[in-house]
């Protein structure tokens, strides 16, 4: 647990003047998460109203099938960023799954069922080194996933180099964008949205999800308490690279297309979308409901420029700008908050 | 014999006659060296192998090619150390990088008669700036810098993009005597890399000798206690993230003079590499330890680590994994050697063993 | 199970055919042609978009051009759905992956779109015209003849490619390998092909470890833009300039310098405007029902005069230009 | 208004009046007045959450009041930050220690105002020379060159004091600064304070133990809850007076250890020994028992207690629970067993700051509160209501962080994280560090109600009044060893004394 002391929050509280900031502004907007899912719906209202094509079922297909994988791996990463911990390889394990996957059945004869459960596996076992090395080792899980994003990546194409693999039958990959029968929503949704019930109970409900945020905060403290840090770390490695895993399966799918360069960069989407969702990159605050909000309003934004012709230049200024806000901006409420509360505060006195 | 110092034939060390006139190197310090030297090993044995399957990889060319290969990622490792040592990171780099060489083409377009200081000092004082719009963010707003320059990350390369439009600079709109700037060599040596040196030196000069680079590690080692100890926190952060962008205004110049043919994607994802060489070099991710020379050798380890798979011709496709395997193995080195100190800080104190 | 021996695998959608082709049918007014490239931000795709657009003002119609700002399938996929929510006639594109965006470009011709792609082709049946550059068996016989004309017939050559898995790329090296079986080259020796990565520091390394790796090369062929200058670049600044030839497919612009300094002799491109201009040229046709993508249509695609549609619904622009210090200062992109 | 101060006969060096400060709803200071003079060491005490330590921030520039004046020398005195503080000469120790872990010891201390050489270059030979001497003056000895990672509490406190007296300044305030500290250590405080005051500077001294503050104070200021009670001569003071004051009641005898049934024994150690820490300790403790384990500070007690916990491994022995063996390195295994161990550090080990006191209270609990595995929020609160009422807890809701509650009140909230797990075996390290009188005789009746109830106790305590007044039985350690076993009878302050510093050390 050497590098405790590494991860502890920012300025501490009793050192930090506005240390009651955060409570004060859970009190103006409730919380992060209302509000971010207040922006959602805002968005939502907005661009349907003023964007053509963006109220139509289609797009609804469209924009959710796009929102998969990003929702997938936000789930686990929520949790590994509430625990203090980060993991930048996602999309190299989403890569390498899915170059495995084409490379198995290219050459392997076995039937795609286990073909899937075999990636999935793979997966998992990519997420038991990263565990392995934050944990075991006690190494910065920065540092090691930047290791492991380069790694898996260049596996990946070591695997299946040059070629890309695409002959997957076709009722497998008409299966990933089919809708649900009589609506716009693809039948993925579904288990995506089990998998989140899942992880929102783990996360809020149970004994093990109050581990996590109190290892988040002070992991030492954690361990006086009974939480087997380590332990946890590494089996929420291993469940992100069995999410990536699944994730891999998908994309090769549904794009009909198995390459080295599957997912490449959407590490960073993942993160942006989770701290969008008021997670915070130091551990220990931040909820799910929040996250698949900021899951969500990135993708709605992103489907409604594009709708809007906007350039994809300005979308990535918008993206950009967008994080920044959504630290930025309660902070700077939060200052303005306390700065008329000690104004009120002071005139009693005064008088 | 004291009643509290249970430790004291450890601690005795202490109090040994010290030679007054000798500055004694600092356990910290020391510990630094090593990871140099480490560095420098395995950069020499790499040099070694290499040359062995091929003598031409010592060649003078070669050599130069590393040199010139190495500068860029050398200045802004050296940039992102003075960030990453106060607890903080800049991703933001490679847009920077990018915007700030676009800009120099730009300016060499549209006023063909710039002499090249004016373009570097305009390309530095852009840096600085976009460095300052991070350092303000982080400062003022208390906030994260892994969450703001990751925004402005995505910020910086739109309104690149959205500037360049698609656009591309060719070296023949550039004057000859800047492009040279990005060839020519003194004595051998290329002048990229004597710049890349300067900066170096300077920088772990100042981390090493000076109050206010001390002061950054103390940012980095305990922000809190930092505050209380009337360090200017806000001020500091602020000005590293001035001073890394300049550094990355720097590269971009630098970028511009040697590549020639510019775009908006120039120096895109540069920034892992960039923090990659910083690890390697053995800078503490979470701040508080590491040195300008160790990012500069991990910058250098990392070209060369290319350049040298690209001569002993492994299959491009696991170069990549080389690089990946090689960071892990890095912090794992680092780690290794942390256990070992802190070992004998323990048997220093530890009490009747 | 399902296993690949029993899967069944076709995507049913080999239409590109279907219904009969007028071609006396006018080119229709106002159709909405939408130009998808790779990536935005790529000179050469804005260069060929550039001559969509003069080819869409000519025929009256609305020019749109969007993309992606990274080269991936997956966004290009997301763009493909947009556009076809928003009732393109037709989508020019060039792909990123064969195979992964074609569900979406299939979705789009169910919508009622036509589909071009230049540059870099899907599954034939998920579009109905592939405008190519030229041919690559033309550029295979292009490149290893200005290659062998440089080095006098005779020594070690390599290849500077792009991406290991970029199509276009791997077909034409295997074309230039058996180009290189002919019997005039019989004293030229392929020793090896690195790849690039269509980076430029990449390629740049890439050409300084083939110089070392291989003491007798005496010449290196890059057939992609960002390869060929950054190997033009290494050269220039190393003992090598003139020594190792270089030649491969690069624009203008970007080679004249090392054409001047005497780096590069010759090497060669097609024009990417008049790529992107038949390419919105095809696409007009189909949407006006001149043609249909089928073998042995014809049409007429403004300045550039008649083409006719070959096998698989490829339409071929024609040899590459070849560039050298008395050409080059004619061309500008 | 100027506070009223009996007998003033030199004008006062630093003087705060009216000064207020409130954190959102909680008034921590309200009108506080307090005038330090020079060549004199002036006490503050009250109870946890009094507002001692906010006063010291407020002096230190950390915090800026809300309200009030301060002046220096009659100047009015503007503190914009912690540097303008020092720059005005006024050197804080502060209540935790704030160190920068990976910067040398000699850097720690000097930080910003390290000695220069040529090009205002740093003099780091002169600097480690300065802090050796420093040291000399404390009578210590820590190398000046090592990191400061890795110090244990006492040296962390120790380079605070150092650090502060490097400053030779006008000023030094001290936050609790002897409550990592032993008897000896503190007189070496204690006299530098005094050559301190005798150049005429002024001292402001925080601490819970009455006989330090009557050894060196000349005046004492009491506050209760943020709002001043009185100024006086130390002289004019009782104990009992002071603490009337600051509980605003009497207050009843310190240690009422009461005479409970000793039951089957329920934790047994044998053997345990961990390589370079500590060798072959063995004990036991039965219900219904406090064992006190003694020893100077650094004499390996805390890490015994860590190991037997399961925190640490240990290389051999053995740890039993009533007859059964605990698996090693497993604090989970422990807590199932029973066991519970409130550590020393609480900002570290105990409480996690950002959380609520209700999520820090139920934190050791939240299995035994789940149903089906889910935990709903209503039981958690209720157990976290029931706990700190009992141990009154001063916290403006049960929702807000820990982190906002005083010093004293976070150790309550520790306390009623592992009383809520209901153990059989209550492993305590320096209970009553840092908490005022009155919680003081509250937890010592607690503790003696809990080994009524037949709960087995382990007591780490460096108070040996405390130590005498609560066991039943005193284990002594000295470098690693368990030196010596002493019947409550048998007990005294020679005795343990004698033991812990290794003099006739027979087990
Ligand atoms: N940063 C903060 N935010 C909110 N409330 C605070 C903060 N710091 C202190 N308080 C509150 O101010 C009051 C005074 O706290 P302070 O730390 O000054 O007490 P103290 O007298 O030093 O107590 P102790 O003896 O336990 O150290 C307490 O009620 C505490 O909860
Ligand atoms: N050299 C060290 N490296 C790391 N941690 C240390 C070191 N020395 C002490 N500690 C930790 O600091 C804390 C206090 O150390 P200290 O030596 O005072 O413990 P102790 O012997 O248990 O003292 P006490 O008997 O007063 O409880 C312990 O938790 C110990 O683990
Ligand atoms: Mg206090
Ligand atoms: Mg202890």
């Amino acid at each position: 647990m050497a590098h405790d002391s590494l991860y502890a929050a920012p300025p501490t509280a009793e050192a930090e003047p506005g240390a009651g900031r955060l409570a004060t502004l859970r009190g103006l907007l409730g919380s992060w998460d209302t509000a971010i899912v207040a922006a959602l719906v805002v968005a939502v209202l907005v661009a349907g109203l003023t964007v053509e094509n963006f109220a139509t079922g289609r797009n609804a297909q469209f924009l959710l099938l796009d929102l998969v994988p990003l929702a997938l791996i936000a789930l686990p990463m929520t949790l590994i960023v509430i625990t203090g911990e980060i993991d930048l390889s996602v999309a190299s394990m989403v890569g390498l799954c899915s170059t495995l996957m084409g490379q198995l059945w290219l050459s392997s004869g076995l039937s795609l069922e286990l073909i899937c459960v075999l990636v999935v596996l793979l997966g998992a076992v990519l997420g038991a080194v990263n565990g392995l090395f934050v944990t075991g080792f006690g190494l910065p899980s920065l540092a090691v996933t930047i290791g492991t994003l380069a790694l898996y990546r260049g596996l990946s194409f070591v695997l299946l180099g040059d070629q890309a693999v695409a002959d997957f039958p076709a009722d497998w990959t008409a299966a990933m964008v089919r809708n649900i029968p009589g609506t716009s929503i693809p039948v993925v949704v579904v288990p995506v949205l089990l998998l989140a019930l899942v992880f929102g109970v783990v996360l809020h409900a149970t004994p093990a999800g109050r581990a996590l945020y109190a290892m988040g905060n002070n992991d030492q403290a954690a361990t006086f308490t009974g939480v087997s840090v380590a332990r946890t770390k590494f089996w929420l490695f291993v469940v992100s690279g069995a999410v990536c895993g699944l994730v891999g399966i998908f994309w090769t799918l549904r794009y009909a297309s198995a390459r080295g360069d599957n997912a490449t960069g959407l590490e960073l989407t993942v993160v942006t979308a989770v701290l969008l969702g008021g997670v915070s990159i130091f551990g220990g605050r931040g909820g799910l409901l929040g996250v698949l909000a900021g899951v969500l309003l990135l993708g709605v934004l992103r489907n409604a420029l594009q709708l809007a012709d906007v350039d994809a230049n300005a979308l990535t200024i918008v993206t950009g700008t967008l994080l920044i806000a959504s630290v930025v901006l309660p902070n700077a409420v939060a200052d303005i908050r306390a700065r008329l509360h000690r104004r009120r505060q002071r005139h009693p006195v005064a008088s | 014999m004291s009643l509290t110092d249970a430790g004291a034939p450890e601690r005795a060390t202490a109090n040994a006659p010290t030679e007054p006139d000798r500055p004694r190197r600092s356990l910290t310090e020391r510990l630094l060296a090593v990871r140099e030297l480490s560095l420098l090993l395995a950069l020499g044995l790499l040099v070694l192998v290499t040359t062995l399957r091929n003598d031409r990889f010592l060649s003078g060319q070669s050599i130069k090619d590393l040199l010139l290969g190495c500068a860029i990622l050398v200045i802004l490792a050296v940039g992102q150390t003075l960030v990453i040592v106060t607890r903080n990171v800049d991703l933001s780099v490679g847009s920077i990088l990018g915007l700030v060489a676009f800009a120099t083409g730009t300016l060499f377009l549209n006023a063909s008669g710039t002499p090249w200081p004016v373009a570097l000092v305009v390309g530095v004082a852009l840096g600085a700036l976009c460095g300052a719009v991070n350092g303000g963010l982080i400062a003022v707003a208390r906030v994260p810098a892994l969450v703001i320059t990751l925004g402005t990350l995505y910020a910086f390369r739109g309104v690149d993009y959205y500037w360049a439009s698609g656009r591309q600079i060719n070296a023949a709109d550039m004057p000859p005597a800047f492009l040279r700037l990005g060839n020519q060599t003194v004595l051998g040596v290329p002048v990229l890399f004597l710049v890349a040196l300067v900066v170096v030196a300077a920088v772990g000069f100042y981390l090493r000798s000076y109050r206010s680079g001390r002061e950054l590690y103390a940012i980095g080692s305990e922000p809190a206690a930092a505050r209380l100890s009337g360090i200017p926190v806000g001020r500091r952060v602020f000005a590293v993230f001035v001073a890394n962008g300049a550094l990355a205004g720097l590269a971009g110049v630098l970028y511009a003079a040697r590549f020639g043919t510019l775009d908006a994607a120039a120096g895109n994802g540069l920034e892992l590499q960039v923090v990659a060489a910083a690890v390697v070099g053995g800078v503490a991710i979470f701040g508080g330890s590491g040195s300008a020379y160790g990012a500069a050798l991990g910058a250098v380890l990392l070209t060369t680590i290319g350049s040298s798979l690209a001569v002993l011709r492994i299959d491009p496709f696991w170069q990549q994994a080389v690089v990946g395997a090689l960071i892990l193995a890095a912090i794992g080195l680092d780690r290794l050697l942390a256990l070992r100190v802190a070992a004998r800080l323990r048997g220093r104190s530890a009490h009747g063993a | 199970g399902t296993t690949r021996d029993n899967s069944d695998n076709d995507s049913g959608a080999g239409n590109q055919a279907s219904g009969a082709a007028n071609p006396d049918a006018a080119i229709k007014e106002g159709l909405k042609i939408a130009f998808l490239p790779k990536q935005l931000n790529n000179p050469y795709f804005t260069v060929s978009d550039g001559g969509g657009k003069s080819a869409v003002t000519e025929i009256k119609g609305e020019f749109k051009e969007v993309g992606p700002s990274e080269a991936s399938a997956s966004s290009q996929v997301s763009y493909i759905n947009t556009l076809s929510q928003q009732g393109m006639d037709v989508i020019v594109t060039s792909a990123n992956d064969p195979n992964a965006i074609c569900g979406a470009l299939n979705q789009a011709k169910t919508a009622g779109a036509k589909i071009v792609t230049f540059d870099s082709d899907t599954k034939p049946e998920c579009r109905q015209i592939f405008v190519n550059q030229v041919t690559a068996e033309g550029i295979a016989e292009n490149q290893v003849k200005l290659i062998s004309q440089q080095i006098g017939g005779e020594g070690e050559i390599a290849i500077l490619s792009a991406t290991a898995n970029a199509t276009n790329q791997n077909a034409w090296i295997a074309l230039m390998k058996d180009e290189l079986k002919k019997p005039e080259y019989a004293k030229i020796k392929l020793v090896t092909v690195a790849y690039g990565n269509d980076d430029d520091q990449k390629s740049f390394q890439e050409t300084q470890g083939l110089l070392q790796s291989y003491p007798n090369l005496k010449g290196i062929i890059s057939p992609t833009t960002v390869g060929v200058a950054a190997a033009g670049r290494y050269l220039s600044g190393s003992q090598y300039k003139g020594k190792v030839k270089l030649t491969g497919l690069g624009t203008p612009n970007q080679m004249r310098q090392y054409v001047k300094d005497g780096t590069v002799d010759a090497f060669a491109l097609w024009s990417p405007a008049d790529l992107g201009y038949l390419a919105a040229y095809a696409g007009a046709a189909l949407a006006s029902g001149q043609i249909t993508g089928a073998e042995g249509d014809k049409f007429k695609a403004g300045k550039l005069g008649e083409f006719t549609v070959g096998k698989d619904g490829v339409v071929v622009l024609g040899p590459p230009t070849v560039f050298d210090k008395n050409n080059i200062d004619q061309f500008q992109f | 208004m100027t506070a009223e101060l009996p007998g003033t006969d030199e004008a006062p060096l630093l003087v705060l009046d009216g000064v207020t400060k409130s954190f959102g709803a909680v008034a921590a200071l309200r009108g506080v007045h307090l005038a330090l003079h020079p060549g004199e060491a002036h006490a503050l005490v009250g109870e946890n959450g009094a507002g001692k330590s906010t006063l010291v921030k407020i002096l230190a520039g950390a915090h800026a009041p809300d309200a009030g004046e301060m002046t220096l020398d009659g100047q009015p005195l503007r503190l914009r930050g912690p540097a303008d503080a020092r720059a005005a000469g006024i050197a804080v120790i502060y209540q935790e220690p704030t160190l920068f872990p990976d910067l040398s010891v000699a850097e720690n201390i000097f930080m910003g105002r390290q000695p220069l050489r040529g090009l205002r270059r740093i003099d780091a030979a002169a600097m480690n020379r300065d802090a050796e001497q420093l040291f000399q003056r404390l009578g210590v000895r820590i190398d000046p060159t090592r990191p400061a990672r890795g110090l244990s509490i006492a040296d962390q406190q120790l380079v605070e004091i150092a650090k502060a007296l490097s400053f030779d300044a006008r000023v030094l305030v001290m936050d609790e600064p002897t409550a990592a500290l032993s008897g000896v250590e503190v007189e070496r405080l204690f006299a530098v304070a005094r050559s301190l005051c005798e150049r005429g500077a002024a001292v402001l001294f925080i601490s819970h133990r009455f006989d330090e503050v009557f050894d060196l104070c000349q005046r004492v200021t009491v506050l209760r809850d943020g709002a001043w009670v009185s100024s006086d001569r130390a002289a004019d003071l009782t104990v009992d007076e002071v603490v009337r004051r600051m509980v605003g009641r009497d207050v009843a005898s310190l240690y009422p250890k009461q005479d409970a049934e000793l039951r089957d024994t329920l934790l047994e150690v044998r053997g345990l020994t961990r390589t370079g820490v500590f060798t072959d300790v063995s004990f036991s403790v039965r219900g219904g028992e406090i064992v006190a384990l003694a020893g100077l500070v650094g004499a390996g007690r805390s890490e015994v207690a860590r190991a037997v916990f399961g925190v640490d491994r240990y290389d051999a022995g053995e740890v039993l629970v009533a007859g059964r063996a605990v698996r090693a390195g497993s604090p989970g295994r422990a807590i199932a067993a029973g066991m519970a161990l409130v550590p020393e550090d609480r900002r570290q080990q105990g409480l996690v700051m950002e959380l609520s006191v209700e999520r820090n209270a139920t934190l050791a609990r939240r299995r035994a509160l789940s149903r089906l595995g889910i935990l709903l929020g209503g039981a958690e609160r209720a157990e976290a209501r029931s706990w700190t009422r009992r141990l009154q807890v001063k916290a403006s809701r049960l929702g807000a962080p820990v982190a906002t509650l005083s010093g004293g009140n976070q150790q309550k909230v520790v306390l009623a994280k592992w009383l809520a797990t209901e153990p059989r075996i209550l492993i305590i390290d320096e209970p009553t560090r840092g908490i005022d009188v009155g919680t003081k005789s509250e937890v010592h009746r607690l503790l003696s109600e809990l080994a009524g109830e037949g709960l087995a106790i382990l007591m780490i305590s460096s108070e040996l009044p405390e130590v005498l007044g609560m066991a039943d039985r005193v284990l002594v350690m000295h470098e690693g060893r368990l030196v010596r076993e002493l019947p409550r009878a048998e007990a005294d302050e020679t005795s343990i004394m004698f033991a812990a510093t290794g003099q006739g050390a027979t087990a």
